[in-house]
């Protein structure tokens, strides 16, 4: 059977080069960095030469860039940090939307408990923040805007740009989760006028556990953690040094090859979804149907069809996606970003993203044409909702 | 995740479908709640003849329906009343915790007809 | 030149049969384990058997077992998230020892600032806490004890089965850093009366990033990070998954070995101490003379000597040490474990700290014991304080 | 972490020792500080025709001592003490930021040394 990976966003398999540069940190320069001997200054020549590298690819210096252990710890780090920061100074606002990954609503819900007060912008049907929601939410003790580049779900691209401009304005500090969109489209930390942004390495073929926060110089947040002096005093612990080149690694070829892979996958992706349309009744594209879409997603709705049996049935057809994002499949409350977009609960429960990678060809959009229509067919005609044609 | 039987019962269910003259018919759940099982019922002679399923739910939900149907085909209405979610999970060998809640929605249903099916 | 890599508390090599479970998860089986695709499942299938496999190590339940991202985020992770759960609510006052990785000691720094108290216990001259002393400090309002199995930089090993049992008749919680412990002497949560345990991979021969907290079943403490809902709600992030397996193998081997291995080092650590006192004068053992001292751990003082320029000439002899813990290395100021434990000054900034490892030879110690005098003696004589025999 | 010039000053030191008649002798720092050197010194001739030193302390201080004394070797004592910290960091290739300020000490010595002779 045909087996066709469409869970990108997810994660992404670790590439061959990545890998094997990991490898050697595994096995040969394997030493603590904060040593002072050759063993450990050969690791620590590893790690800041990974950190030149990823600050070079966003536009940012050496200095600003402190690894953490995933996207999770980067957006927990910017927002906790923040607040420890400012919060009794400053203010006690934050702004943030409501359709950002769980590691950012989470964290924003966790400081809600500790007296700060928190404003969801909502979206538009599309998926997409409204400057002027954004502009009327600001206020005097607002300390920070934290709004994510792409979406994990529906892929749709964020007006960061414009938002950066605004919070710079009026020195309000900006934090952008650029975990979906880093590699996919350009991130620069001068053009987005941002001071804080999280990336995740296994998003873009790395590794898993491994990710970074820039930090603007001159922005004073907390510290997350407590302990050592790695990072120079920002993050404590023993460094992931494989995982930090291997993030490096995986860093730079993704740059290198994004303009020609996010042409490629776009028309995949075009195909995929005017297939499915083509193919299927009842069947609602979620999120930008233009160009504030990733070049990887397809997230749809099947009316009639329930999100988890589609992807069992994909899954047994050998082709892996996904409902929402994978940490919250398996509960069964539709999407909160589907939700945030006014999405009927009837679509939003038969929804499925698939994102696409370099490993995809158009064989395997093919094959999901091919297969993915007869499974919503076969599961349309168990559904009781569904007006039958013929009795089963 | 799901045992060889639950995959089997969710690829291939028995009993799906709808009954034009069903004797009892009853539905549970509703799309707020994620899941809705309808139970279609032909009884003779307190027995239960022939049962049919629709389900809009997940894996776990449909392959529950399918046991559920099979465990009370050919059963008198009290035997097929005293048919436990423990029974269902069971024959299913076993579904994961966060499953389980999954599974009581085609007894539900069943009882639910078997009752209307009583009053009338 | 021979080479001899003395600094395995610091951190050690990744064995080859580590490296190539983690090769098999960064190459093969990358999936997302929260995925519910064959891919995801996969992975989770992975880190499961890991999680089973060292909570049977511990003597403890799998779901007792989270993982961290190091032995740093289990130490803050237990700290904090004691102190959010109970500090409303039973008390404010945290018990430590002067003696505890910086790990421990800043965090329990940044709840000082948040309006907790926290008792740092005194050592001995040997490194040792004096159960007195524990039992003095408890109060109606002690919410948790933190002390090390084994001390990172003199090797020390702490009383905590008594302190477990003391803590446990009066319902404190009690934290046990077991970094450094963990595969050279017996851990078992349950003989240790503990309610909360950290370990790090990389100091048994597995990956740097990452490490795990038992939390024993029952114990309600806070998370210490927000997000997804990863690790049974209680660590968010996308798993670690190549280092999680290499971590469970590393540790199986560890304990597996640990009998044997840690007889073996023994013996070539009491010949490299003994032989250092023959060739040398000036001389003091750092810690504990006897049977509390871990099995690779040798920390000696030389008058008249700087520690950093003894590490630095050992380097040049191909010899790998470190001067207290690897990540304060660089600073001038003396240990902060040298100088809880009363050492003098002239004596803890010379100090070295030897730690040795499964790869290290009888051979190893005979160089060590070869090169090191002579570097000591040059050193002394440059020093204005050391009284020269002869003029150079 | 150093240079190849500072691992060459701090594996061969120039000028390493005491001097039993020396026109002037300086020392600073303490053991308090970590860190003490000691500066002995020959002049002739407001010439320092010798110099030298003992240094307790890190490889940067050691291979500045050195590098120091052999800075000055010969100058006038009036060339001797517009040496700066700067010259004595660049003439080793640099040090790292942390450690720049373990390279002052063998100046201040120097810098007392010479004062003490003039006021003599
Ligand atoms: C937008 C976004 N933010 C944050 C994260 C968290 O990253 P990580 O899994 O590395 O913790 C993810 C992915 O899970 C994501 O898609
Ligand atoms: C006793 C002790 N606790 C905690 C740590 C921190 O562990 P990690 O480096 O994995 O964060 C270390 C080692 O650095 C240690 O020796």
């Amino acid at each position: 059977m045909r087996k066709v990976y469409l869970d990108h966003s997810a994660t992404t398999p670790v590439r061959r080069e990545v890998a094997e540069k990991m490898w050697t940190y595994l096995t040969d320069k394997w030493g603590n960095p904060s040593s002072i001997h050759g063993v450990g200054r050969e690791a620590k020549k590893g790690i800041e030469k990974a950190r030149e590298k990823i600050a070079a690819l966003l536009g940012a210096e050496a200095r600003e860039i402190v690894f953490t252990g995933g996207g999770t710890e980067a957006d927990n780090h910017a927002i906790i940090g923040t607040a420890a920061a400012l919060g009794g100074r400053k203010g006690r606002h934050i702004i943030t939307s409501s359709i950002e990954h769980h590691a950012v609503l989470d964290t924003c819900e966790y400081l809600e408990k500790d007296g700060f007060e928190v404003t969801y912008l909502p979206v538009t049907r599309e998926g997409v923040v409204r400057i002027e929601d954004l502009k009327s939410a600001l206020r005097k003790d607002t300390i920070l805007v934290s709004i994510m580049h792409a979406n994990n779900e529906v892929g749709t691209i964020q007006p960061v740009e414009d938002i950066g401009r605004i919070c710079k304005e009026r020195g309000i500090l900006f934090h952008i989760d650029a975990v979906q969109s880093f590699g996919k489209i350009p991130v620069d930390v001068q053009d987005l006028n941002v001071d804080l942004l999280s990336i995740s390495a296994h998003k873009i073929y790395g590794p898993k556990g491994i990710g970074c926060l820039y930090i603007r110089r001159g922005v004073k947040i907390d510290n997350f953690a407590h302990g050592g002096a790695q990072e120079r005093g920002r993050r404590p612990g023993t460094e992931n040094v494989a995982g930090i080149v291997g993030f490096a690694k995986a860093a730079e070829l993704a740059v290198a090859e994004m303009e020609t892979e996010a042409a490629r996958q776009e028309k995949l992706r075009d195909k995929l979804i005017k297939g499915l349309q083509e193919r299927l009744e009842d069947v609602e594209l979620n999120g930008h149907p233009g160009h504030l879409r990733l070049c990887n997603n397809v997230n749809m709705s099947f009316k009639y069809v329930e999100g988890e049996s589609l992807l069992l049935s994909l899954d047994m057809s050998g082709v892996a996606a996904s409902s929402g994002s994978a940490c919250s499949s398996g509960s069964l409350d539709p999407s909160h970003v589907l939700t945030a977009m006014g999405l009927p609960l009837e679509y939003a429960l038969g929804s499925v993203r698939m994102t696409l990678g370099r490993d995809n060809t158009e064989e395997d959009v093919d094959y999901v044409l091919d297969v993915l229509p007869d499974i919503v067919k076969r599961l349309r005609n168990m559904s009781p909702f569904y007006k039958t044609q013929a009795m089963v | 995740m799901y045992s060889e039987t639950v995959m089997d019962h969710f690829t291939n269910p028995r009993n799906v479908g709808e009954m034009e003259d069903a004797d009892a018919v009853a539905e549970v759940g509703s799309l707020a709640c994620g899941d809705t099982t309808k139970i279609f019922l032909r009884i003779k002679d307190n027995i239960i003849e022939d049962v049919k399923f629709k389900t809009f739910g997940c894996g776990a939900a449909i392959a529950s329906s399918s046991m559920a149907t099979e465990l009370v085909k050919g059963k008198s209405l009290e035997e097929a009343a005293k048919i436990s979610t423990q029974d269902v999970v069971e024959a299913l060998g076993g579904l994961p915790t966060q499953k389980v809640h999954c599974s009581v929605m085609a007894l539900d249903a069943l009882r639910k007809a078997i009752e209307e099916y009583n009053s009338n």
